[in-house]
């Protein structure tokens, strides 16, 4: 295989794969840059995949292709509900918000399976008859060289999700709502003194994970999986969690962070195919993206500074 | 027609297990400069919060120009024209002077914040002022008193009539105290008030036209400042006489404990901020550093204490060379260390009282035997030290987050002057406190010298240097410049000496 | 102060235990609402999980790797650390403590107690990776350990595929001399799998607690978990301290490891998927409050739970998830049972 | 091999029989609708019991293992409840069927796709445990024939859910199936380490159809979902691309863009269901290996054969015939395909 033709398999399964990271990490960029940690970006993600999938079964026969677009803002409206519940424990009745994160996965996953055997009958959905299919993007996938990387079999979630780091940059760091969020984030007492309502943001934030999580977990269920199991999503949340930090919780930088992710994934598959990769033990290619992810951040990404008042409750006049 | 600007009539705010303000009134003029006197926990900045709308009062009326008002957040506050610098900086700080001063009230263009436009205004303000500041700066940047700029500009930018100053100058170096000081002069010609907070009793005698005072949580009365003295205010705010001048007798300096040859030190940046400095202190003594801040202070202490690397030169304690060696091994050599940061260094916050009292020793014995500790030890001198230094705790067992400032500054003084070290570096150790705390924290630090310690204190305040030291170094730019007997020497010339030596400027505070 | 002090610990424990209630109370909400039978539910979830010796032993079983897994995360958690990496170290641990119970031959004792400690270095050398990582370059723990729970799975498989493989997906067992497996403890418990791991589970558990509260090592972890500025003023040595902590913790995990490979297995699955139990550490030291005492009680809560599960499902119809969304509630509950102690805290304090 | 259709049983002693008889099923983690061999076994169990008119839920069940723990417990439900025999589905539940059958050695248990092993895994039988297994390198090699004939690049891909000896059995009999055909044929074979990654499947069968693969017969379960959408998605694209399901008829996988070229099947049903007539009969196989492969019914192609050629099922039926005689034996390791590819 040439370098381009690898290329051309490498980079679409990387846009393939990394869109419902961008998504949830994006999510997560919210709600953190607000303050509150959000451990259960996988339970978000989830029941997002979760909701994605009934929908779509749901209204196909109706609906028919938009179906799967349609389930994708069903389960953004429904995980964005769904994140009320790390809201109100943890902006509200001040829980450790690690903690109520972790009950956020629980449930998610519980809850997701007890209600697919009640609706169902069975511990896994069927699979959907219209997917969010890959396409080669009319008139670009006919450029020469870079038609068949970046324009050719890859479904428009990811561009969507690149366009949608772009836009949540923009309004992180070029807007009004924006910056009052971060400094909730950094110093909520200094934002309640400017009048800053630091509750409603951190809530804005939270749901906007819930959001965004949920319709990574959509895109994943409707682009990949097709289906609804109890192992459908199992770890992409954490992944899209180790995006945000990677990227230094900027929506530029977890989207960064997550193609790098698809790019080292897609690499140890496809390597075993390539032929001076295919001698190396199969392990060390699927171990690749893990273990280049820590080296990156050893090495050149340098430290990641989190948001300086995240995890701490706000409490009104408390120092 | 209104005599007053601000009428806060018969305030209560309580928080639970306290009366933090207890029908406490406070009627500032329009055009004056109103001080706000009190010791630590009096309730100055509980009463000021409750003006800004960061807490409900139980009981009392606020007015404002005469006209009863309900400031239920700061956001009412603000357009009824009051606006407040906290004691703790309400500055973001990887925002810059910009954002910080326009956040919450955001100018735009179709969406997007208009941040040239902002910067414009903002820069417009402060030369109006005379605040300048650099709008694209960022706060971690820059220095205290330039934040401090940017905590009065937020205000100002929002069209206050009325500011509230939480101990401004506690955290500012003499000149910026200046500087501070002609701002307000400033600011009232332009027919703002002011509410000034401080527990410096001549800058209320410079500055203020009248002084209410309070004191825990009740109003004592307010007074007008021509017709009194700070011997009178003190006792007013204490409810007893206080002693200003120091008593101390003449220091009998004996063998040299601290010999600083040639000392270099960089900064964060790598930049040398303590460059071939000489220094020795003696047993005996107490030798203080003067300078402005930023002139290599705090690289030198953490060079000294072992917390930063040290380039070249060397230190030696009691003739051993200490230079470069871990930390807890200077600390075994004989010193003892104040720290500047209590919150950051000086204590772990979330440790109990007790535990924080042996933080330099809790591997020692009798505390720690072959690694086991014994806590039964280690509460019994913590009872032993908090009676000793008069920690006001509930318990040994009480968190230190718990504690006031002020005795948060005597457990560690406490901690560190028990060890008996032969030397002890004192750095600021009497930052934000009240009259009484800082009596009792230099009369420990007198009583140390004359058991034959070496005492190094470190302060940005002249006065205290003045009153404390036996000698004087001055820094500047990373070098001793000058040594001067505090006896003879005016505060007017060290503050030359401590801009530079030579350089044409004017006395300081 | 005393009084304060007796209702600060009064609510330590009645915030979980109301906790637990209103999660069972909520489970049985949920069964009516799912039209299925609460009584027979809960009926059968009991007796799941205590109702027989059988059931008793069960559960103990499945609390002696989780309050190893709890212990885990809770020594980290007192030290300023957050260890999501508990799933990783507890399965090198695992292979480690299979690999010399197969390897070698030696006398029972000797042999039980190499292969624990082997689980222990092999997972405390695991947690000592990101330990090392954030006190050298600081890189942020949580997503080192995340990174490093796929290494293990990944790495533990491929070794058990190289070097141990017995056929059908598994490793080949362990010597009768490395096992925990008791038949004197499974009599008792008429014919449970209950082994001698639970001894060791509790003893680790007096082992954090001694450490933590009892030692010069401890203070020093402790204090560079809350601040370490004031702890590199006095004078220790931080680096060596965060990954001292992660080792510890790294090594509670791998003995959770050894657990499974030494007491239920006696052998190592290849797996393709986590195991849970790591994740599963961190509701129980959350539930447990991080307390060596809190952990056991809620592990043996939980490893209950779990195993009554398949018992509601096969007496009661209920689908077993159902668990899960208990354990999630509780831990809600918990969380925000925070605020509870706040109000009855403000309370005693105007009282006094 | 062994498992014969001698049981039928006359209609009289039926009733009493079935009275008291009652059978059970652990699942692995899986579960009864995994589309694959749990769900296979419980159709199996769902056939027998409403054929011989037992009661859902209390003469014949199943029950789900949540994780491997679950095993010996749940075996030990089926035992403890009176159960007269118990399958356990799934090689995974071996250490557990042996451990279970020993300490209840009044009745019996089953287990699908395995042999008991001991230490040092060599086969132990046990009288009350039958083993029942699977021809599928037999299977594999009928749809790697249909592969061979039809493939119009010459170039066509397995992959596999992970590198175990049971899914060695599938590859090399696919291997052989389309070497038989043709010698030429090349093929690409690659595991994804992991039965549950959809992704992974998805991204393994884009490099291998973007290297010119045009089928891909697929024994990885979950993951095999990736790759049908991949094939679907290219389908779609106006590539003529094909997947070969495994297990069950996977047609309905394919749909809507129609990419499953057939499947292998494997009747676990028809094995479930056999063994536990014989067993209600008193001829329960215990104590040895009931072998079930294209004899028995229980391994082949799919029913759904919309998109075989006829001259392909020509083909597969004349290598049935072969195999059957036994003149062709299909290799199941490596090694046996190495020398079944050198006696081409
Ligand atoms: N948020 C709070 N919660 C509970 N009690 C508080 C709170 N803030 C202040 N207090 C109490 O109110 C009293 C007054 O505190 P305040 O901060 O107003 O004092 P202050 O006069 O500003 O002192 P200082 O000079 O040290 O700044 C204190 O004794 C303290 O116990
Ligand atoms: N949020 C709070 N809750 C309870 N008590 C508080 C709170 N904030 C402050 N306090 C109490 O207020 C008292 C004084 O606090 P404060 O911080 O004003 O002290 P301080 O001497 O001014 O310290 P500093 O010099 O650091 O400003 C202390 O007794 C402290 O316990
Ligand atoms: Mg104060
Ligand atoms: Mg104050």
């Amino acid at each position: 295989m040439s370098i381009l033709e690898i290329l051309a398999l490498i980079i679409p399964a990387a846009l393939y794969t990394a869109a419902p990271i961008i998504f949830t990490a994006l999510g997560g960029v919210f709600s953190e840059r607000s303050g509150v940690v959000n451990i259960g970006l996988e339970g978000l993600m989830l029941f997002g995949a979760f909701t994605g999938v009934i929908t779509t079964l749901t209204i196909q026969d109706s609906v028919g292709a938009a179906s799967p677009w349609v389930a994708i803002l069903v389960a953004a409206l429904a995980s964005g509900i769904f994140s009320l519940l790390h809201a109100v424990a943890s902006i509200t009745l001040r829980a450790d918000q690690t903690v109520s994160g972790v009950a956020i996965n629980f449930l998610a996953a519980g809850l997701s399976l007890f209600l697919i055997k009640k609706i169902y009958g069975k511990g896994q959905t069927d699979f959907v008859d219209f997917r969010i299919n890959k396409v080669d993007v009319p008139g670009l996938s006919d450029l020469p060289v870079i038609g068949d990387i970046f324009f050719s079999r890859i479904p428009y979630t990811s561009y969507i999700a690149i366009l949608a780091a772009i836009v949540v940059w923009y309004v992180i760091y070029k807007t009004p709502f924006g910056l009052r969020l971060r400094s909730v984030g950094e110093h909520p007492m200094a934002a309640d003194t400017m009048g800053i309502n630091v509750t409603r943001m951190r809530y804005i934030g939270v749901i906007l994970s819930g959001v965004f999580a949920g319709i990574g977990g959509a895109i994943y269920a409707l682009s990949i999986s097709g289906n609804f199991t109890g192992g459908t999503i199992s770890g992409q949340g954490f992944l899209a969690l180790a995006s945000m930090i990677f990227g230094k919780w900027h929506p530029l930088g977890a989207m960064g962070a997550a193609l790098f992710f698809g790019f080292a994934q897609s690499l140890s598959i496809t390597g075993a195919q390539i032929p001076f990769l295919k001698d190396i033990p199969s392990v060390f290619l699927i171990i690749a993206p893990y273990v280049l992810t820590i080296l990156a951040l050893t090495g050149f990404v340098g430290r990641a500074d989190a948001p300086k008042a995240i995890g701490i409750p706000y409490v009104k006049g408390k120092r | 027609m209104q005599e007053y600007v601000i009428e806060m009539n018969n305030i209560r705010k309580e928080f639970p297990g306290i009366v933090a303000n207890d029908n406490i009134t406070l009627q500032v003029k329009k055009g004056e400069i109103h001080a706000l006197l009190g010791e630590n926990g009096a309730g100055k900045s509980t009463l000021m919060n409750v003006l800004f709308g960061l807490y409900q009062p139980e009981k009392g009326e606020i007015k404002v120009k005469g006209k009863e008002v309900k400031i239920t957040d700061p956001n009412v506050a603000n357009r009824l024209g009051i606006g407040m610098v906290h004691q703790h900086f309400m500055l973001v700080h990887n925002f810059t002077v910009t954002e910080n001063i326009i956040l919450g009230s955001e100018p735009t263009k179709g969406g997007k914040i208009n941040i040239e436009d902002a910067a414009k205004k903002v820069s417009e303000l402060s030369q109006r002022y005379g605040l300048s500041v650099d709008p694209h700066a960022k706060i971690e940047d820059i220095s205290v008193g330039m934040q401090q700029r940017v905590e009065i500009l937020k205000t100002l930018y929002r069209g206050a009539e009325i500011l509230i100053f939480d101990e401004p100058t506690a955290v500012l170096t003499p000149q910026e105290i200046k500087e501070l000081i002609q701002i307000m002069e400033k600011l009232v010609q332009e027919g703002k008030s002011i509410i000034l907070i401080t527990h410096k009793l001549k800058e209320i005698m410079e500055v203020c036209d009248r002084c209410t005072v309070i004191r825990k949580g009740k109003g004592i009365g307010t007074v007008n400042v021509s017709e009194t003295n700070p011997d009178e205010l003190a006792a007013l705010m204490v409810g007893r006489e206080v002693h200003f001048k120091v008593e101390k007798q003449q220091a009998t300096p004996k063998d040299v404990v601290l010999e600083i040859d040639q000392l270099v030190v960089h900064d964060a940046r790598d930049i040398p901020s303590v460059n071939g400095l000489d220094l020795n202190v003696r047993a005996g003594e107490i030798l203080g550093i003067a300078g402005v801040d930023g002139n290599g202070q705090t690289e030198l202490i953490e060079g000294i204490t072992g917390l930063r690397k040290v380039k070249s030169g060397s230190i030696k304690i009691n003739g051993k060379d200490v230079t470069n060696l871990p930390a807890r091994k200077i600390t075994e050599t004989g010193l003892g260390h104040i720290p500047q940061d209590r919150h950051k260094h000086g204590l772990v916050l979330d440790y109990s009282i007790g535990a924080n009292m042996v933080l330099q020793t809790y591997y020692q014995k009798p505390f720690s035997k072959s690694g086991i500790l014994n806590y039964g030890k280690i509460y019994e001198k913590a009872r032993k030290l908090i009676e000793e230094y008069d920690v006001r705790t509930p318990s040994e067992f009480t968190p230190a987050r718990a504690l006031s400032g002020g005795n948060q500054q005597k457990a560690i003084i406490a901690r560190e002057v028990d060890r008996s070290p032969d030397l002890l570096i004192a750095a600021q150790p009497t930052r934000g406190l009240d009259v009484g705390a800082i009596e009792f924290i230099h009369s420990k630090l007198i009583e140390e010298r004359d058991n034959g310690k070496a005492v190094l204190l470190i302060s940005f305040e002249l006065e205290e240097v003045m009153n404390v030291s036996d000698r004087i170094a001055v820094i500047y730019e990373g070098r001793i410049v000058d040594i001067v007997d505090p006896k003879e020497t005016s505060e007017q010339e060290l503050g030359l000496l401590m801009a530079g030596g030579k350089r044409e400027r004017e006395g300081v505070l | 102060m005393q009084n304060l002090l007796k209702n600060e610990r009064l609510f330590n424990i009645l915030v979980p235990v109301i906790s637990a209630i209103l999660g069972m109370l909520a489970g049985a909400i949920i069964m009516v609402l799912g039209n299925y039978d609460p009584v027979a539910g809960f009926e059968a979830l009991f007796s799941g999980m205590f109702g027989t010796p059988k059931a008793i032993g069960e559960t103990i079983r499945a609390a002696s790797p989780l309050i190893l897994s709890g212990l885990a995360v809770g020594f980290a958690f007192k030290t300023g650390l957050f260890n999501i990496g508990v799933e990783g170290q507890l399965l090198v641990g695992w292979l480690a403590s299979v690999w010399v119970g197969y390897a070698f031959e030696l006398p029972a004792v000797l042999h039980v107690t190499l292969s624990i400690l082997a689980a222990a270095v092999a997972g405390g050398l695991w947690g000592m990776i990101p330990g090392y990582l954030k006190a050298k370059f600081k890189v942020h723990e949580v997503i080192v350990t995340i990174m490093l729970n796929y290494v293990a799975l990944y790495v533990t498989a491929d070794l058990i595929k190289r070097y141990l493989y017995a056929g059908n997906e598994k490793s080949y067992r362990i010597h009768e001399s490395a096992s925990l497996s008791s038949p004197f403890l499974s009599q008792i418990t008429e014919g449970s799998r209950l082994h001698w791991g639970i001894m060791i589970a509790l003893i680790a558990a007096v082992i954090m607690w001694f450490i933590l509260e009892k030692t010069a090592t401890g203070y020093e972890l402790k204090s560079v978990g809350y601040n370490q500025h004031a702890s590199m003023y006095a004078g220790m040595n931080v680096s060596k301290n965060v990954i001292l902590s992660m080792t510890i913790s790294g090594a509670f995990a791998g003995m959770a490891g050894a657990m499974e490979g030494l007491g239920t297995f006696q052998n190592m699955t290849v797996l393709s998927s986590f195991t849970g139990t790591g994740f599963d550490g961190i509701a129980v030291a959350l539930l447990g409050a991080n307390n060596a005492f809190g952990i056991i009680l809620s592990s043996l809560l939980f490893g209950g739970l779990n195993t009554a599960a398949p018992q509601m499902n096969f007496d009661a119809n209920v689908p077993s998830e159902l668990i899960k969304i208990i354990i999630a509630l509780i831990i809600f509950f918990v969380a925000s049972g925070y605020i509870i102690r706040v109000i009855a805290a403000r309370f005693s304090k105007e009282g006094k | 091999a062994c498992g014969s259709d001698e049981g039928d049983s006359k209609k009289g002693d039926e009733k009493k029989k079935t009275e008291n008889f009652k059978v059970g099923l652990v699942t692995d983690t899986g579960g009864v609708d995994d589309k694959s061999f749990n769900q296979s076994s419980w159709e199996g169990l769902k056939k027998f019991g409403k054929e011989f008119g037992l009661e859902e839920g209390k003469s014949y069940r199943y029950l789900q293992s949540e994780k491997e723990a679950d095993y010996i417990p749940n075996l030990g439900k089926f035992a403890d409840g009176g159960f007269n025999l118990t399958f356990a589905a799934g090689f995974l539940l071996e250490d557990a069927v042996q451990t279970a059958a020993e300490q209840n050695s009044g009745t019996n248990f089953a287990l699908i796709d395995s042999l008991l092993m001991d230490e040092d895994f060599k086969p132990v039988f046990l009288d009350n445990v039958a083993a029942v297994t699977f021809e599928e390198h037999q299977g594999s090699f009928l749809v790697g024939v249909v592969a061979a004939k039809q493939s119009k690049t010459g170039k066509v891909g397995f992959i596999g859910g992970v590198d175990s000896p049971l899914i060695k059995k599938f590859e090399n009999g696919f291997k052989a199936g389309v070497k038989s055909v043709n010698p030429d044929m090349e093929i690409i074979a690659q595991y994804a380490g992991d039965f549950n990654k959809p992704e992974k499947g998805s991204s393994i069968a884009s490099t291998m159809y973007t290297q010119g693969a045009d089928i891909i017969y697929h024994a990885a379960g979950g993951t095999g979902n990736g790759v049908f959408t991949e094939a679907k998605n290219r389908k779609k694209n106006g590539e003529d691309v094909w997947v070969i399901g495994v297990d069950r008829d996977q047609h309905e996988e394919g749909m809507p863009e129609n990419v499953t070229l057939t499947s292998m099947v494997k009747r676990v049903d028809v094995a479930v269901y056999e063994i536990s007539k014989m067993a209600m009969d008193g001829k329960f196989p215990g104590g040895k290996e009931s072998l079930f492969g294209i004899k028995e019914n229980a391994i082949g192609i799919a029913e759904s054969q919309e998109n075989v050629s006829k001259e392909s099922l020509k083909l597969v039926d004349e290598y049935k015939e072969k195999i059957l005689k036994g003149e062709i034996k299909v290799p199941k390791t490596d090694k046996e395909f190495a020398e079944f590819e050198k006696s081409l």
